[in-house]
């Protein structure tokens, strides 16, 4: 039967709290790399961008083919094998680019599809009063995409969070690795599992917030 | 001055143009009229490069493209010359009725922003939209939207105008408004190619005047020519049809 | 003690003193986890203080998920672990062990008021949960030649231990130790299922090369000494007020 | 330095193999209720269905912004002390509960987004003939949509493939909890990891290739 | 029968219809003229009830709603009541030209798919796309769409059919089909209201004309009694500048 013990999940909420900047930092500066990869990829794929097409494929399908930890392994464990030089990157560095080259690929799919959702006229449109198809793309296709790749790209936003947690095979520890650290001692993992969700959840509905005023916002021109 | 030689296209088995062989003088206004499905907007895209011709020979001013070997930059300076007034209107969805107009200009043409929005005020002055600076097409009426879209290709101001039906959701008030601002474009020089239906507005309008059927050009002369003494039989039997009424 | 400067381990950073750095998940209470400072903490870590302190070496902690361990060891990033390793013939295989330092048992715990199930013996029938990285299931089935017992791997230990409180499965079998801690920390109603039906011994992995063996050969000089004036069963004492450091 | 035991590598595969079914039903079944339930989520959070619209909110946020493990304890271990009767549910049935749950969540944002991202004219021409707005739903604007969601349907399912790893909390051991248990005893984590990834990515590429042939034939309208 | 009493429709600021009061018999055909933005479709749309009205009651044969207390089964009977053509045609992109037509006729009629694709082909003779039944509307002319979005709401026959410009897109022979089929609807006692800014083909079809302006119903009358004499400034004004030409 399990008691939850309030008082400890209260007790190490300032503890957690200590690494939070570590999941956050982490989350953001991939999710930040990722839509960038991903926008690319997504661009290549949707448009078909001759060699550059099959090589997007393959990169979407092992990053999101393979589990993530063993792309963390590789990265860390494997790379330095390869380039000597890669044995510097220390175990944060690897995490965040392990994520974003993972967040990139599945990012890269949303943004494939809500590329594909804007009737073509648009960019005929675009073309027709000379632009170039890059500025088409960024200044008429992909403020309308992103309106529909947004609930897509938070759901990433809120994976990644979570994902953060398996740099701990590396060594980075996280909220959640701080949990798991803190609890050995109590064997209350219920509780610090709460507690970790309780903090995610917090995290998720700021985003959320702000994601919600993102959409409004994109919404106008269609309300 | 726009030529073109020998453009074929075709969607699949559908043979939609055949054989188009074309030449528009500067400054001319054009009119292209003919049964639904006889190629009206794919010529017109193809002239613009929104579809890509299976075979022929495309020259706007000083740029040629032979559809056997096309480069981007070809494309892209051929679009430079022309603008087009879709069928379907086809307004920037996520821009505002100013920014629809202005956003090339800026873009494209690097022209200042306050500038830009000059020659927007104006031009929807013009169309009688300056109320609606502000809203989103989404949010226009269908003869709204048209006249935006003529406003936009017009500040463009290019040596060349593709109107594609630009009178449809227009009342007969603005159809001759908008002609007003077809006869200033020839003034500027502006050389038009204009798909249209109504006979009316296009005897009123036209320097020259095309009949197309099933993806060829059937007969080609004056406003005068074809619709009082049209010489083909296929031709006859649409005006027949038309003038009947 | 060791006096020379001479160890040079791998992963070894700082200048002067020669170090050791050495891996440990520090979710492993009482063998690794965080104090109520933040601090690394526990049986474990306090025997390496003292390993570090014969043999006149920094030892450097490295925290991190438990399977990612092994990745670092390969990799050079650490130099060994800290975390209860059970030495066996296919791990032999792979690294080079130092002395054991720990001696335990395979225990099975079982329901409070839970008379059955005493031995392996009981368990015919019956389910039973074992923890990932344990070598339990090879412990059961070498003994099941039948195949009558139900054995459930679990990721979690505390997870099994939920499950036999709420009677999904019957027992449970783990280090006599972390069963005995278990019990009373979890708060479950548990209780231990007969005496200890093996015995298990503990070390320290290194990857297997010339130079690891030098310095395998110190840490089990220091432990040597450790054990003969007495701290190791001190470092015991404190955690688990009995030996476990001798058979 | 690793070095990859190729033999290993190969002789764990048929003891991964046995764990293939566990891990495909697992993720099958999961995605099946998931569309379901994102599916009626995406609705009632376009559409704003009163009362609803809070509570799927509230759902979405929970199942999306707290991580899968908790959700799992909460299922497997929290319930049955609510509900006795939830002790007799097995951990297979607890952890597709709760994958189909989560994967909901997910899901219903992309086809919320996918949904919006459908033109208005499309329902208000449905229901100028007569249907009902669910007949208007299910025949015209959902096929629209999905052709849209699917990239992001792939996505939360590669995801979910992987997270049935998590399953394993609960004692379900699937294929990569079975690589675990090989390597527990090894310690060859590396190349159980391999192994593991090798087989994830070629169910994942078996996925993918079925998607882009869904994708075709949904495209076939707008090409 | 049509009845519409004290209609208002606002979006935000922007008064669109104001205290508008319809009547229209069975088997009547209604063109509404007037210029861009005067409300003409948002008058369409609310009488489909695809815009809520702010306030004011329609009533359609046995169905009557009230703005200030609308059941979701009174909209949905409305509707079974009526058939739109929309201004942009609104075409199902998911679905064939045929199944566009066929799909309300399955779905909501309960017909048999074999006796709605009969039906199907008929129209789509007369409309001349039969040889397009299996295209998808992204492939269709412009022309084309109109004719399919028209055949769609013929299919249903209902007893009562909204027609937003439903030649804008057509050429003139087209138009003169149409017309017949329009004709045609008549005899089956089918009420029919038409917004269109084709004069002639106003003058043609109509039993009786509105002219709408700004929101508002201006004038109201026999096509002689509008277009030849007609009592309004506004009106005037708007056919002056029409048949000026
Ligand atoms: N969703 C909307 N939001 C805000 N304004 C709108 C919306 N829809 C229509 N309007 C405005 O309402 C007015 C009437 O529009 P409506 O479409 O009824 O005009 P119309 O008479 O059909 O014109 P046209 O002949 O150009 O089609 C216009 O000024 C238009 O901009
Ligand atoms: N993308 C496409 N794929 C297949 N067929 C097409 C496509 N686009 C156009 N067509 C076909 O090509 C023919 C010519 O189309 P086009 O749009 O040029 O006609 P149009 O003369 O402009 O007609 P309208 O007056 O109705 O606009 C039509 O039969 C049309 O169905
Ligand atoms: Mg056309
Ligand atoms: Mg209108």
């Amino acid at each position: 039967m399990i008691n939850l013990d309030f008082q400890f999940i209260i007790e190490i909420f300032p503890k957690l709290l200590s690494s939070v900047h570590i999941t956050l930092s982490l989350t953001l500066i991939s999710m930040f790399i990722g839509i960038f990869v991903g926008t690319m990829l997504g661009i290549i794929r949707v448009y078909k961008i001759k060699a550059l097409d099959k090589l997007a494929s393959i990169y979407i399908s092992f990053f999101r083919g393979t589990p993530l930890i063993v792309q963390l392994f590789i990265l860390y464990y494997g790379m330095p094998q390869i380039i000597p030089k890669f044995a510097e990157v220390s175990a944060y560095m690897a995490a965040f680019i392990g994520l974003s080259l993972n967040s990139g690929a599945y990012m890269a799919e949303i943004i494939r599809s809500s590329i594909n959702a804007i009737d073509k006229g648009q960019m005929e449109a675009a073309l027709s009063v000379g632009m170039t198809k890059w500025q088409a793309m960024r200044r008429i296709i992909f403020p309308q995409a992103f309106r529909i790749a947004v609930p897509g790209l938070g759901n990433t936003f809120v994976s990644l969070l979570k994902e953060t947690s398996l740099a701990f095979v590396l060594g980075v520890s996280e909220v959640l690795a701080k949990g798991k650290m803190i609890s050995a001692a109590t064997y209350k993992f219920f509780e610090t599992y709460l507690a970790v969700a309780i903090i995610y959840w917090i995290i998720t509905l700021t985003f959320t917030y702000i994601q919600s005023k993102i959409e409004k916002r994109l919404n106008t021109a269609y309300s | 001055m726009i030529e073109i030689k020998g453009l074929y296209k075709s969607f699949g088995d559908l043979e939609v143009l055949k054989d188009i062989d074309l030449q528009v003088k500067k400054g001319e206004i054009l009119v292209i009229i003919g049964p639904s499905g006889s190629g009206k907007s794919t010529l017109l895209r193809c002239l613009n490069y929104l579809e890509k011709p299976n075979s022929g020979i495309i020259r706007v001013n000083n740029t040629k493209i032979d559809s056997k070997n096309v480069k981007n930059e070809e494309i892209y300076s051929l679009r430079k010359e022309s603008a087009m007034v879709f069928q379907n209107y086809n307004l920037f969805n996520n821009k505002t009725v100013m920014e629809n107009i202005t956003e090339a200009l800026v873009v494209v043409r690097k022209m200042e922003k306050s500038k830009a929005i000059k020659i927007g005020e104006e031009l929807l002055k013009k169309v009688g939209l300056i109320e609606k600076r502000d809203s989103y097409p989404n949010s226009l009426s269908g003869g709204q939207k048209q006249r935006v879209a003529i406003a936009r290709a017009m500040a463009l101001k290019p040596s060349v105008i593709l109107f594609d039906e630009p009178t449809s959701a227009l009342d007969p008030e603005l159809v001759g408004e908008v002609l007003e601002v077809m006869r200033d474009l020839t003034k500027l020089d502006i050389t038009s190619i204009i798909v249209t239906h109504e006979m009316e507005f296009a005897k009123d309008v036209a320097d020259r005047v095309i009949f197309m059927d099933n993806g060829k050009i059937v007969e080609m002369g004056s406003p005068n020519e074809i619709f009082s003494n049209p010489s083909n039989e296929r031709t006859k039997e649409f005006l027949r049809k038309v003038i009947g009424k | 003690g060791l006096k020379e400067p001479e160890v040079k381990t791998s992963a070894s950073k700082k200048e002067g003193k020669p170090s050791i750095v050495v891996g440990t998940s520090g979710g492993y209470h009482p063998f690794t986890y965080l104090n109520n400072e933040g601090e690394l903490d526990g049986f474990e870590i306090d025997v390496w203080k003292e390993i570090g302190k014969k043999m006149d070496i920094e030892v450097e902690f490295k925290t991190a998920e438990f399977s990612g361990l092994f990745g670092m060891l390969d990799s050079g990033k650490i130099d060994t672990i800290a975390n209860q390793i059970t030495i066996t013939e296919e791990r032999k295989n792979k690294y080079e062990f130092a002395s054991p330092y720990v001696y335990s048992g395979a225990q099975l715990i079982v329901k409070e008021g839970n008379e059955e199930i005493k031995s392996l013996e009981d368990l015919m029938g019956k389910k039973v949960g074992v923890s990932l990285g344990s070598n339990y299931e090879s412990l059961i089935r070498e003994y099941d030649k039948s195949n009558e017992i139900n054995i459930i791997t679990y990721e979690d230990f505390i997870g099994s231990l939920q499950d036999v409180a709420i009677g999904r499965i019957d027992a449970v079998m783990n280090d006599k130790l972390a069963a005995a801690i278990n019990i009373k920390k979890s708060g479950l109603k548990l209780q231990l299922g007969g005496d200890s039906v093996s015995t298990l011994e503990n070390s320290f992995p290194f990857v297997n090369n010339a130079k690891n063996k030098a310095i395998i050969e110190k840490i089990n000089k220091a432990l040597e000494e450790m054990a003969k004036d007495n701290t190791l069963n001190e470092i015991s004492q404190k955690w688990f007020g009995v030996d476990v450091t001798s058979k």
